[in-house]
């Protein structure tokens, strides 16, 4: 997971993910407030540079990071560049061209954003953040045990798969379908395995209700905390600059 | 003697739901302060009993004592047994409940209702005992399977037990990582902590226990001074398990007066001794 | 098929997150009651979620020979049931969308509405509905994993159609564009993932 | 000589997608019929090794030869590699993906799209020559982690490899089952099936191998006979692995004039010279 791997080794992993989080909400926002398409791609522009320069997220990786979504706006904005018209077929539409350049832009500010804060902080930070904004234990904690379990049930996923071609268990497509049938029953059984004996592994150190955790502490939160601000501000004016 | 023992099972029966039938008498006493190896093939039971040493599995039969007074099975019971006597699985991937080193530490303490700060120092001092200070703030996923074991180590120091569980620490690591972990279980045993752990590996409980306890098929078969092991052959035998390598060499080379000194726990020890004695 | 940060316009947006909110917030009750009578229960939706997501990442030998991803959507709610896949759903989508930027925060709500609301129930009533009728139980199973695939995608194309409507023949025509480009690629999938699941649920009777 | 060769490694090297290198330069030769371990600490490459033998991995460099043919890297060819070289992976628990033994062990000879006879066949064989036949119709979860392990080579066996690869097969088994799995090697080594295996136990390469090839950081230091490992003292320490112990023990005794016939491979020999020598 290329995200997973920038949010450990960046610049701003010890930066306050409170920080983090505000100056990606202002991103938000303001892809939403953006007067016009040239403004939300200047927002794009700069929460991308931010990214890689400030936070040192190597360039390749954001674009790979990126691509998928950026396919999926691409393969949207021709469909929306195309009228189907009840009586007379399909035609190119060059009327939804504002419109398509509009959601082409808040799209991909409002990418540039996420990418802002995911890239620079790992997932677990996120989870001690919304601890402090008091989200529902019940979801906190399916979100620790699925953040620690993702991980295990991956490289049990990749073994199986491993064992399953050294026995050209993918020999022809009808066998493929058959082994993922296997891999996905067997997955699906050590959910209950591994339940139980975490179940077990918490009540041996007195947890029997709600899993509690000390929250990460930032040296520097408070500072951080009023420059992101400061600088989600300036997103924000920059989303009203006309252009 | 009595008030001396920490831990003890008398006569303990444990069927499983599906009818296996886990322990089968089992008694046992740990000394407070002492170095215990369970000593059983798989399936002898050693899993069975630490589980009902934290309370994890009640008894079909039979009863546990702690500290001299008989287990209390009430909810207030079990958690102060669980403070003071502290388990550690065989897998890290089974027990290690978050990705954040500190955080999974964490749980432990919290759980005993102490305040932050303490637990944070807890937190630190568990850590810096098994040697991971420096990993703090690595995800779990990126550690290796033994740096792993200590976290789940750590997880259960800082609740600061007297006694120390531990489910076939030495499986899976290399020689290398068995080294690290030995020297981390020394240092416990050196603060005073009492240490029980499960072993299929004879040599490893000659070389490093103060008392073994030989299991097999749910009963504990013989307990003795881990120096006493070469007189048990025939308890070991009967447990399936062969005598350490280093007592019959000696033995075959007591034969002939050579290293006919004291016991040799290791082969390691009895090459010492052979070169000690060239030397004279 | 997720749909991507920023792509709806604000008030569907929102109006998509408050459509999914009760929904949550009764299927946290449920599962928060569900605790108190069972505990060990906790660990076992926490590792449901991380089943679900490490599933949802496989790729799928599909029928047409493109490579595409099952949703596990089918398969969740015959084993947990609905109620307790819409926040199990939903911390999926966030990890998603956290951890590989498929879908985002502002799309959050319009996606856990197709794929943790809209899927489970229409798969589990269809189970549900078939096993009253004496289907038997491959069929159900194909039945309910293939078709919530389906339901989920249909209102992935209803949520972008209602948002983009053709601007020749309105909401009617941007629906029949949006579903046109879904099956193509999502009927194929959805048959695969019916013939997985059923392939997963006939090996889980034996264990 | 070189047409002996059955499965060679010309300088492979491996680079993991995360960038590090798993193999550097890694040549190695093994010999049709040979016992062959391949020893090294964890880390050192054995696994990825062994993957690019079964054609699992594919090399960044360097090439590899089977039967003196390079390796066809299509699928076909891949299909007919891995028919012929079968790889047993370490946890048993990755490698059974069925409920039942039986649909385990038939999982390959079924891809090898044999009809159901032979296939039913087959598995009765491997079964039988592991010594799992009586529990052909038991679920896979019921097994004990001995039991799954000789399962795990049933489902190679089923393949009719010329070549097993087992991936530290000794990992994780109590002297019993060790005993037993030592058996069943002996027995497939004795039909002429090549036999390649991983460890990290010094002791365990120099009682069971015809040859070692000694890995460490990606590469292959040094391979010989085991029978000339005493001389490769050097090579052994490069790699971070101790003398075996019986090495040490003998030359220890016959700086005494102890024991000073031929060399002996385990501390069991040794004994058994000692007490020769004794009835002299």
């Amino acid at each position: 997971m290329l995200i997973e791997q920038a949010a450990y080794a960046n610049r701003w992993r010890g930066v306050s993910p409170a920080a983090k989080a505000a100056f990606a909400l202002a991103g938000l926002l303001a892809a939403f407030a953006a007067v016009s398409p040239g403004a939300a791609l200047r927002l794009a522009l700069c929460s991308a540079v931010l990214t890689c320069v400030g936070a040192g997220v190597p360039a390749g990786l954001y674009l790979r990071v990126a691509a998928p979504a950026v396919g999926f706006l691409g393969l949207s904005c021709v469909g929306l560049l195309v009228a189907v018209d009840p009586d007379s077929g399909w035609r190119w539409a060059p009327e939804a061209w504002p419109q398509v350049a509009a959601l082409a832009g808040r799209s991909l500010a409002a990418l540039a954003a996420l990418l802002g804060l995911v890239l620079t902080t790992p997932l677990s930070d996120l989870i001690a953040l919304l601890r402090r904004l008091r989200c529902p234990a019940v979801l906190l904690d399916l979100m620790v045990l699925c953040y620690r379990m993702l991980f295990v049930f991956s490289q049990a996923v990749h073994e199986v798969r491993t064992a399953q071609q050294a026995r050209l268990g993918d020999a022809t497509l009808r066998h493929s379908l058959r082994s993922l049938g296997q891999l996905t029953a067997n997955l699906a059984l050590q959910v209950w395995q591994r339940a139980l004996a975490l179940h077990l592994a918490a009540l041996a150190r007195n947890g029997d209700g709600s899993l509690r955790f000390l929250t990460p502490q930032f040296a520097h939160a408070g500072r951080d905390t009023a420059l992101a601000v400061l600088a989600g501000g300036g997103l924000l004016m920059l989303a009203r600059w006309p252009s | 003697m009595a008030i001396l023992m920490l831990l003890e099972a008398i006569s303990l029966s444990h069927r499983y739901a599906d009818g296996s039938l886990g322990l089968d008498g089992c008694s046992l006493a740990i000394r407070r302060g002492s170095r215990n190896a369970l000593l059983g093939a798989n399936g002898s039971g050693k899993t069975t009993l630490l589980m009902h040493c934290n309370g994890l599995l009640q008894p079909s039969a039979g009863s546990l004592r702690f500290a001299g007074a008989p287990l209390d099975m009430s909810r207030a019971g079990l958690a102060a047994l669980r403070r003071r006597v502290g388990l550690v699985f065989q897998n890290p991937d089974r027990q290690l409940f978050s990705a954040s080193v500190v955080e999974d530490v964490s749980f432990g303490p919290l759980n005993l209702g102490l305040d932050e700060a303490t637990v944070r120092g807890r937190v630190d001092e568990a850590l810096a005992a098994v040697g991971m200070a420096e990993h703090a703030n690595r995800p779990v996923h990126h550690l290796s399977f033994g740096q792993k074991k200590r976290v789940c180590i750590a997880g259960v120091l800082a609740m600061q037990p007297d006694v120390l569980l531990l489910d076939e620490p030495m499986a899976g690591l290399d020689a290398a990582m068995q080294h690290e972990l030995l020297a981390v279980l020394d240092r416990l045993a050196g603060q005073g902590i009492t240490i029980v752990l499960s072993t299929h590996d004879v040599d490893f409980a000659y070389r490093w226990a103060d008392d073994i306890h030989l299991l097999a098929a749910g009963r504990c078969l013989a307990a003795f001074a881990a120096a006493e092991l070469p007189a048990q052959a025939a308890a070991l035998k009967q447990a399936g398990q062969p005598l350490p390598a280093v007592v019959a060499l000696q033995g075959a080379l007591a034969a002939r007066g050579i290293a006919a000194g004291a016991p040799a726990r290791s082969l390691d020890a009895l090459l010492a001794q052979l070169s000690l004695e060239e030397a004279r | 098929m997720h749909i991507m940060e920023g792509f709806l316009p604000v008030d569907h947006a929102i109006g998509w997150s408050l459509a999914s909110a009760p929904f949550l917030a009764w299927g946290v009750h449920s599962v928060r009651r569900q605790l108190q009578a069972q505990p060990e229960q906790r660990m076992l939706l926490g590792v449901a979620a991380a089943f679900a997501f490490v599933l949802s990442a496989l790729k799928l030998p599909s029928v047409t020979g493109s490579c595409s991803h099952p949703t596990g959507v089918g398969l969740g709610a015959l084993l947990f049931g609905p109620l307790a896949m819409v926040p199990v759903g939903f911390v999926v989508l966030l990890f998603q969308a956290l951890l590989l930027a498929h879908g985002g925060l502002t799309t959050l709500g319009a996606n856990v509405f197709s794929m943790a609301i809209v899927g489970p129930f229409v798969a589990f009533g269809l189970f549900r509905l078939g096993r009253r009728c004496g289907l038997s139980l491959a069929v159900c199973v194909f039945a309910a994993a293939c078709l919530g695939d389906l339901a989920t995608y249909l209102t992935t194309a209803i949520q972008l159609a209602w948002a983009f409507p053709d601007p020749a023949g309105g909401f009617a025509a941007s629906l029949l564009k949006f579903g046109g480009i879904f099956a193509i690629t999502q009927i194929p999938l959805a048959i695969s993932e019916g013939l997985l699941t059923v392939l997963v649920v006939n090996t889980l009777t034996r264990f």
